[in-house]
């Protein structure tokens, strides 16, 4: 066949893309604007729902595209995409270019800026910090206050970015309710002595499994649950953070201080796609993503014959849906060689 | 004191460190499903006494686990006990024993307190 | 508290203020509350900084009080609105510089709605033109008063005679400040700092020496809130917000409190005379008050003006106290001298509501 | 040889216990109130007598009961009761007849051996040995039975033993060494002087020719007599003391005394008449379902025994009076526990050994935990004039099917009923009862009453047999109040409800409250009868399981309930009917979670027979309850 397909975006979406394309028989390059291939997934230390270590998906991940059909390109972000008589010209920001029979687009997300909630006073009260942030605490198997002492009370805020309209973002970002209960747990584990309050706006349980685990959370851990989001963090004069929210079961405004406030950032469309989607004019949706030709059996195609969509620069996915999304992109790239040809 | 014709209104607000969860404590240490309420209102929706009043269980569990346990002690002795809640309760909370419980403990810090 | 968080919000949170000929208009309530204010703000601008501020005699109420507490419609309020822009058009100035909080917020508010719906800035020319044959401009620029000695308040400090610092330890004082509802929380983009971490006031407190104090309820109401204190029954409601403010504040023992709203200083000054009245509380140190200044007030000061002529004695808490921690020369024995005679004011009869 | 020091301990031991027993007995009869003393009276001097002395026979020695329901565990009982009874009566007689003397010391009955070594060689003495060495074989049979059993119960044939505390370990010992011990020393005697039957004397022959017979004797005579007076001493410290307890309770129960609703005498004999066999614990469903294994009416006794906090023990359990059926003894375990719920918690009390022979009365501290409950919200109504009241009941709001199949029956068959309870009413009362909150339960009582009363019905008829005990039992009603079954079995006999045979297959699971509770076993069978085809299943009547859902059990956790309803559904689907039938709202909704065989109420099974559609006119016969004379209020 020795078509030249270029994917761009080498997390989860597009190495897996990437790695099914290139056992399709086709000639892969791999394009990643930072140094290391695996995107948000280097930021996760363990994965819901069964909490296995993201490493191990990496492995796999590593394994699928480590072949000689995949030039994995990294370092590079690709600025320009034209479409010349079904031969695609694509430059990078330093300005070299290459061409390619079809690109699959799998920029993915970015995490939501979470300052950009100054109530929630994120990069300025020291202990207000985000999920991605209490990753990384994990990865170290060390949950400690900017002081270094241990949080004894430590809320969890989910709907960061997602759901509010006061940011543009009229989505669910989906994935930030489990990783809540998720993230809920594992502080329990590390710090048994702990509280942890979750302030949902809706407990999202989607998934398999999801809910088991909430149940879990609630009668194993002894997780408290708020129903209200938090609508302003102060601090004390204590350095204690006091967090005001509405008990909306309870029908009354509630504060309380906490040691650590957690802020459940929720995913949008990432830089590196809004830049592509404006230089090759693939269109987005209202919620920012990429738009897909058809929302039932055309997600992974885009506007532009020959641009496929990958992953979660469509819409919110989690791991596995967004491993089957990426696969779905190989039989569409095959339809269009072959209806092409 | 000059009369003013007013006075300083009590603050509506959960003050959430300075409440007594004892009592929400006591209940769930001897009645873990205490803990799995996802706050439904199944219970309060089928209770033969809400055909009556504005008791709900629901709320009165949350009122607990807030330490709000005034309004809970004066409304807690409207249950009857019947138990259409607990066939209804999708988290199979044991509720007769919630209540029981919490009618318990209030009674109990009465006594201690005598 | 990372202040280099807070720098980089008000970085992205800075406003346009004319810096000439501005068409000022006072404010309903504080002639009444704190005349001394407004005499202050014209002395500054005229006398210190050499500008031109022109003041209309057929300026009315904006009427935003009456929007507010529920009883103009806004319609009403719009071509009243306008009808002070015609005076501004008319007197040749395009730069409208409100005294009052609650006016800043309703002209915000009634230009944002023009801008968005031009069909209704229509309606309202038509009417305005109908009922009084003006016709008007939209102001260049609007800012508040405050926004005006926040542009200015370096020029202020290096004329300063006196800085918010306590002359006796050296320290910075202790300064909350307190912005008007109205400032910012609606148009955060239309406040310096944004309605989160308003900077406009802290800009001030920091230029001239003093220390601002961020506690966890400085988002709260004063307690004013229009129907809250209109209504007697509702007063309650109302002494209640002020009082969670300074349950808040007292931990940081703060030296002052500093205001850019007519009602604000008015309440948080008054109530805790009345909270004093009902339950015996002071918030200040030394069992006193916290004083309560409006930000001309503590230009003025730092200026070193007169105490008196800035309508010091009008307070409920007294600023003596504080005025011997900055150092302030002042007499006094002329509090409560009107025209050459001292007349005592029992306090009591400002509080026969 | 007329005495010997080893008789001391036993003499010491007998006479203590004999003193006691009476001793105890005085404290019981005078803590009995007046009429249960006037009962007692009557009952000792009247024809109960004869009654209790057969029944003391018959349960305290033969134990007829367990060895009706369990053949390896009442011949323990009856071996060690029946025979030392009878070694007791025949050793008397022995020592009568073959003494020195006419009326002789006890002792010289229990160690005649001793005092009469050379006895027995030949003739009527020889057959009379022989016969107490058969007896002694009895016991020790009985015994051995005892000993396998404490170190594996499932060889008599129960799941479940009873777990002990130190001093019963030690009267349990000095029980056990009793026999053998008198097995050994009779044996060394009778292989000294060369006598004895064919056990003592084969034994002791057997001894003596490796062992020194006249010297190992005397200790195992000492032995003998110290586990006897051990034994007398401990027993009253001991679940022994049922023993003697329970010929009082025997006396009482035969003279009418009954356990009523409050803490006295006859409660605290008996709780000292249990004698912890365990009948109770392999009865419950908690036990073999859910795994609850320390919360029987055994424990619960025994708890209050020992003067302890057995409030967890008193509300974990479902009340379904599965024990009261098996309890050997004949105690009213359920009652005794209600008497418990209502006295609330209790502060444990730590008593000295010496404190416990003559414990203070059982009473029950008056300070309830419960707290405080207030109906007052309750409103007034005026409730329509009617025939038939129908009460429906919490639950059956729940399972609306049997409401609304209720409502076809009362139409088909031109009843003039009115729904009480239509738009939801207020709870019976019962579940407050079954927490130990009767005062307040009186007050929904006295609501319901009251609307009964306004709407002048001469009949009540309710779906829920927990309404239906409560009404029964607690209402003071001028009515009659039927259950639906009882109801609909009076229509079908008077024929004014007309049914098809459907061609199904149904067992009929008996709800605790109706069956067990309020002795309605036969109509709703009955019903059944009518119109389908009713197998049989291995828990019919007195016997039938408890479906888990009990309001009774206020703290069983929600996995164990459900495990109770799939063994209970599961045994009563073995021959997979059509329908598993029901005459409960609850046990309907909780049977119906965990099976996949059909469950119905009869109710809806009669609903479904009902031949035509018919309409109040075209009734053929009016029910009688509409013919009653209608006394209003």
């Amino acid at each position: 066949m020795n078509k030249h397909i270029v994917v761009i975006g080498a997390g989860v979406a597009g190495m897996e893309a990437a790695g099914q394309l290139s056992n399709a028989g086709f000639n892969v390059s791999l394009v990643e604007k930072d140094e290391n291939t695996g995107g948000h997934l280097n930021g996760w230390y363990k994965l819901f729902p069964d909490r296995r270590r993201s490493s191990e998906v990496k492995d796999y991940l590593d394994k699928l595209i480590n072949k000689d059909g995949i030039k994995v390109i990294s370092g590079t972000t690709i600025e320009k995409l034209v479409n010349i008589n079904g031969i695609f010209s694509l430059e990078t920001r330093e300005g070299t270019e290459m061409t390619a029979d079809a690109v699959v687009v799998a920029t993915g997300f970015d995490l939501f800026k979470s300052s950009r909630k100054e109530e929630y006073g994120y990069g300025i009260y020291d202990n207000v910090i985000t999920s991605s942030d209490l990753e990384e605490m994990f990865r170290k198997d060390k949950i400690v206050l900017v002081d270094g002492r241990v949080p004894e009370n430590v809320g969890i805020v989910h709907c960061v970015g997602s759901r509010d309209e006061k940011v543009g973002n009229l989505y669910c970002s989906k994935l930030c309710c489990i990783t809540a209960v998720k993230q809920a747990i594992e502080i329990r584990e590390l710090l048994p002595e702990t509280r942890v309050f979750c302030f949902y706006m809706d407990m999202r349980m989607g998934g398999a499994h999801y809910e088991e685990i909430y149940r879990e959370a609630q009668e194993e851990w002894g997780i408290n649950f708020i129903r209200g989001k938090v609508s302003e963090v102060s601090e004390s004069i204590r350095k204690k953070l006091i967090i005001k929210a509405e008990d909306t079961l309870a029908g009354r405004p509630l504060k309380m201080e906490l040691d650590m406030l957690v802020l459940m950032a929720g995913m949008e469309m990432s830089e590196g796609g809004r830049i592509l989607a404006k230089s090759a004019g693939l269109e987005t949706g209202e919620n920012r993503f990429f738009a897909s030709a058809d929302n039932h059996f055309g997600s992974n195609i885009s506007n532009i014959p020959g641009v496929f969509y990958a992953g979660t620069c469509t819409a919110p996915m989690n791991i596995t849906e967004t491993i089957s999304h990426a696969r779905a992109t190989v039989s569409d790239v095959l339809n269009y060689f072959k209806n092409r040809s | 004191m000059s009369n003013f014709g007013f006075t300083i209104s009590k603050a509506r607000i959960i003050d959430y460190d300075a409440n007594d969860r004892s009592i929400a404590e006591y209940i769930a240490e001897h009645e873990p499903s205490f803990r799995v309420c996802i706050e439904c209102g199944c219970c309060s929706a089928t209770c033969t006494t809400g055909n009556f009043t504005r008791f709900s269980l629901r709320e009165l569990q949350i009122f607990l686990k807030r330490g709000e346990n005034e309004l809970v002690r004066d409304n807690i002795g409207k249950c009857m006990l019947c138990g259409k809640c607990i066939l209804v309760c999708p988290r199979g909370v044991n509720t007769r024993n919630v209540v029981t419980l919490a009618r318990e403990a209030f009674n109990k810090k009465v006594k201690n307190a005598v | 508290m990372k202040i280099e968080g807070k720098r980089a919000i008000w970085s992205e949170y800075q406003k346009e203020i004319a810096d000439d000929r501005y068409f000022y208009v006072r404010s309903c309530i504080r002639q009444n509350f704190f005349p001394g204010s407004e005499v202050a703000f014209l002395r500054i601008m005229r006398e210190e900084l050499g500008k031109d501020v022109y003041e209309h005699p057929c300026h009315t109420t904006c009427s935003g009080i009456g929007y507010h507490g529920d009883v103009v419609p806004v319609e009403t309020a719009m071509t009243v609105v306008a009808r002070q822009f015609a005076l501004m058009t008319e007197a040749g100035y395009k730069n409208y510089v409100p005294s009052c909080i609650t006016s800043f917020g309703l002209y915000t508010e009634i230009l944002e709605t023009w801008h968005h719906f031009p069909e209704v800035e229509g309606k309202v020319r038509k009417q305005l033109k109908k009922a009084t044959g003006r016709e008007f401009e939209i102001p260049e620029n609007l800012a508040h008063a405050s926004d005006v000695i926040y542009k200015f308040r370096k020029e202020i400090g290096a004329k300063a005679k006196y800085k918010l610092v306590n002359k006796n330890t050296g320290e910075p004082l202790k300064v909350v400040d307190h912005i008007g509802c109205h400032y910012s929380k609606m148009f955060p983009l239309k406040g310096v700092g944004g309605a989160e971490y308003p900077y406009v006031l802290a800009g001030m407190i920091e230029e001239w020496g003093g220390q601002v104090i961020d506690y966890p309820e400085r988002r709260h109401c004063c307690g004013f809130g229009f129907r809250q204190y209109l209504v007697q029954a509702n007063r309650g409601f109302s002494i209640a917000c002020s009082k969670q403010k300074f349950e808040s504040m007292q931990p940081y023992k703060p030296d002052m409190i500093i205001t850019n709203c007519p009602g604000c200083p008015m309440f948080l000054d008054r109530w805790q005379y009345v909270i004093n009245e009902m339950e015996g509380k002071t918030y200040g140190c030394n069992g006193e008050g916290i004083p309560v200044f409006t930000y001309e007030e503590v230009a003025g000061l730092v200026l070193g003006y007169d105490p008196w002529d800035l309508g010091l004695q009008m307070h409920q808490i007294d600023c003596e106290p504080l005025l011997e921690k900055i150092g302030y020369e002042y007499d006094p024995e002329k509090k409560y001298e009107i025209n050459g005679t001292v007349t005592k004011i029992n306090s009591h009869s400002l509080l026969n509501i | 040889m007329q005495f010997d020091p080893f008789v001391i301990p036993f003499n010491i031991g007998l006479y203590f216990i004999l003193i006691y027993a009476v001793v105890r007995s005085v404290r019981w009869f005078s803590n009995l109130s007046r009429p249960d003393k006037l009962r007692l009276q009557r009952g000792f001097f009247g024809r109960a007598f004869g009654q209790s002395l057969k029944e003391i026979f018959m349960e305290s020695l033969i134990h007829r009961k367990i060895l009706k329901s369990n053949f390896r565990l009442g011949f323990m009982h009856m071996s060690l009761a029946f025979g030392w009874f009878l070694l007791i009566l025949f050793g008397t007689i022995e020592a009568d007849i073959f003494g020195e003397k006419h009326l002789n010391a006890p002792y010289k009955a229990i160690f005649f051996k001793f005092f009469n070594p050379d006895h027995g060689r030949a003739g009527f003495e020889a057959a009379y040995s022989f016969w107490m060495d058969l007896l002694l074989a009895f016991i020790l049979s009985g015994l051995l039975i005892a000993v396998i059993k404490r170190f594996s119960s499932k060889v008599v044939g129960m799941k479940k033993t009873t777990r002990l505390r130190v001093l019963d370990k030690v009267a349990l010992t000095s029980l056990w060494l009793i026999f053998p011990s008198r097995l050994l020393a009779e044996s060394f005697t009778s292989g000294a002087y060369g006598t004895g039957s064919f056990l003592t004397g084969f034994l002791g022959s057997l001894l003596a020719s490796f062992l020194p017979a006249q010297q190992m004797a005397y200790p195992f005579w000492w032995l003998y007599s110290l586990s006897l007076g051990t034994f007398f001493i401990l027993l009253p410290l001991t679940r022994y003391m049922h023993i003697p307890t329970e010929l009082f309770l025997i006396f009482a129960r035969n003279s009418g005394i009954t356990t009523g609703d409050q803490p006295g005498a006859f409660t605290e004999i008996q709780t000292y008449s249990c004698s912890s066999c365990g009948m109770c614990i392999d009865a419950c469903q908690l036990n073999f379902s859910a795994g609850i294994t320390n919360i029987q009416s055994a424990y619960l006794l025994k708890g209050i025994r020992n003067n302890e906090n057995v409030s967890d023990i008193a509300f974990n359990c479902l009340m379904c009076g599965r024990c009261d059926q098996v309890c050997p003894v004949g105690i009213e375990l359920t009652p005794i526990r209600m008497i418990r719920r209502r006295a609330g918690e209790t502060e444990p009390v730590q008593t000295s050994i010496w404190k416990k022979y003559l414990p203070d009365r059982l009473d029950i501290m008056p300070v309830k935990t419960n707290g405080k409950t207030s109906y007052s919200f309750l409103p007034v109504e005026e409730p329509a004039k009617t025939d038939v009241l129908y009460f429906a009941g919490c639950m059956t709001h729940l399972t609306p099917a049997i409401g609304n199949s209720m409502v076809r029956i009362f139409d088909a068959s031109g009843v003039n009923y009115s729904f009480m309870d239509a738009g939801g009413g207020v709870c019976c009362g019962r579940p407050l009862m079954l927490s130990g909150q009767d005062r307040e339960a009186r007050e929904l009582i006295n609501f319901n009453s009251q609307l009964i009363w306004k709407s002048g019905a001469h009949t009540l008829v309710t779906s829920c047999p927990i309404c239906y005990k409560v009404f029964k039992e607690s209402y003071y009603l001028d009515v009659e109040v039927l259950h639906h079954t009882q109801f609909i079995n009076m229509l079908i006999e008077e024929g004014s409800l007309k049914l098809n045979f459907l061609r199904k297959k149904v067992v009929y699971h008996t709800p605790c409250d109706l069956g067990r509770g309020s002795g309605v076993y036969d109509e709703p069978k009955e019903v059944l009868k009518h119109v389908v085809r009713l197998q049989n299943t291995n828990f019919e009547n007195e016997k039938s399981l408890c479906c888990g859902g009990s309001l009774g059990n206020i703290k069983i956790s929600y996995q164990e309930k459900n495990k109770i309803a799939r063994d209970t559904a599961a045994e009563l689907t073995r021959e997979n009917p059509d329908i598993l039938a029901t005459s409960c709202p609850l046990c309907k909704k909780i049977l119906a979670g965990a099976t996949e065989t059909k469950v119905a109420d009869i109710a809806e099974i009669v609903a479904e027979a009902i031949t035509v559609p018919m309409l109040k006119k075209n009734t053929p016969k009016p029910a009688s309850c509409l013919r009653k004379n209608v006394i209003v209020y």
